[in-house]
């Protein structure tokens, strides 16, 4: 499946966007989709930590993925 | 509804914030205002800019909210953060939380901003004279 | 000067007690509001009425604005204390307290409340339908 | 000699004016002004507690006092 990822933050600016997209086996998780982001853009590695974010929650490692899910890469926030 | 969530672009109105909150029932406001630093880390900061995942910002402030109305005896609670560019001196986040008695109020705010900083996906990008960083990104 | 220290007759100002301490070296403001509630012990308040020593008051409500200073790193502390006849809703007190990291406001405000409670001479009478009452005067 | 004694709250209610005179001997403290107070007011012993004020400050139980003195009776205060 293609899923599409939002970034924000410091994430953006490793993506060059404020959205991509990247493929996915059907059974994809949340964790696997770290595996696959990581491998792309090695400075997510980087960040003091990050956590996905999928329908508007933040989501379990191994929380499985559909093509309709709105998914989110949240960097450590800063907010206040 | 007792909790008003507010997350704008435009400037923040403190009075409007406090007066929201206010109740006949209430006889303690505390409130918290969060300014832009001139300084950070011994250097000058010209200005922050805040980036929000506005829908689910809203809704983890919104958590936050249900959450500190069930642990203390609160009655009204008001979350107002601003995003955008904000210069030295402007306000980013205001809470005020409202109580029959005063220590619940206390409390909660203090409880609410601090949980605020660790869980809602809001960014803050700081602009010195000579580059930018966002703030808590690496370690 | 860092501290203002205000009683009056005339209706509080929340934001321009606020304003007085926003600086830009502060990244962090607590305010406590007092309200006239509508009810105490149950019973239904029509006014509050506050009479105060008037100088003494503000050289202790002064003193309590040192402490705090001299206890928290702390910047700038607004007390507004009102007197005369107050109705439910009004505001009979404003603390603001303006540090560059937020704990130190929470931790003062709440220490400049609590103890201007226990020694500022001022005096609330509860007015109620059936008689009135000097609030703490009697065991 | 004379002493002038301010009131407030409940303490002007007690002495039925905001401000009273008291004849004391001239080697008067504060200790000796709260007998002769609550012989002639004896309410004032019905209060939570009370406290002196000499020249707009809590005052310790034996202070000398002087005519001019400015001397209040602070009954249990309520601000806030």
């Amino acid at each position: 499946m293609t899923a599409s990822i939002l970034a924000f933050g410091i994430t953006k600016d490793i993506f060059g966007a404020s959205s991509i997209t990247v493929e996915l086996p059907a059974d994809a998780t949340t964790g696997g989709l770290k595996t696959v982001l990581e491998e792309q853009y090695p400075r997510l590695k980087q960040l003091a930590s990050y956590l996905l974010a999928v329908n508007n929650e933040y989501a379990a490692d191994e929380l499985p993925l559909n093509e309709r899910d709105e998914i989110a890469v949240i960097p450590p926030v800063s907010g206040g | 509804m007792n909790t008003q969530i507010i997350l704008s672009h435009q400037p923040l109105n403190i009075q409007s914030c406090i007066d929201w909150v206010m109740a006949p029932g209430c006889g303690g406001i505390d409130v918290f205002i969060g300014t832009v630093r001139d300084m950070t880390k011994g250097k000058r900061v010209l200005r922050l800019e805040f980036e929000a995942y506005d829908k689910m910002a809203i809704s983890e402030m919104q958590k936050l909210a249900d959450q500190a109305l069930l642990q203390w005896p609160i009655q009204r609670i008001a979350i107002h953060h601003r995003t955008g560019v904000l210069e030295v001196g402007e306000v980013p986040v205001i809470i005020a939380v409202a109580a029959a008695h005063r220590d619940a109020a206390f409390d909660a705010c203090r409880f609410l901003i601090d949980t605020l900083k660790k869980t809602v996906p809001i960014w803050k990008k700081e602009i010195f004279e000579d580059g930018e960083v966002w703030v808590s990104a690496t370690p």
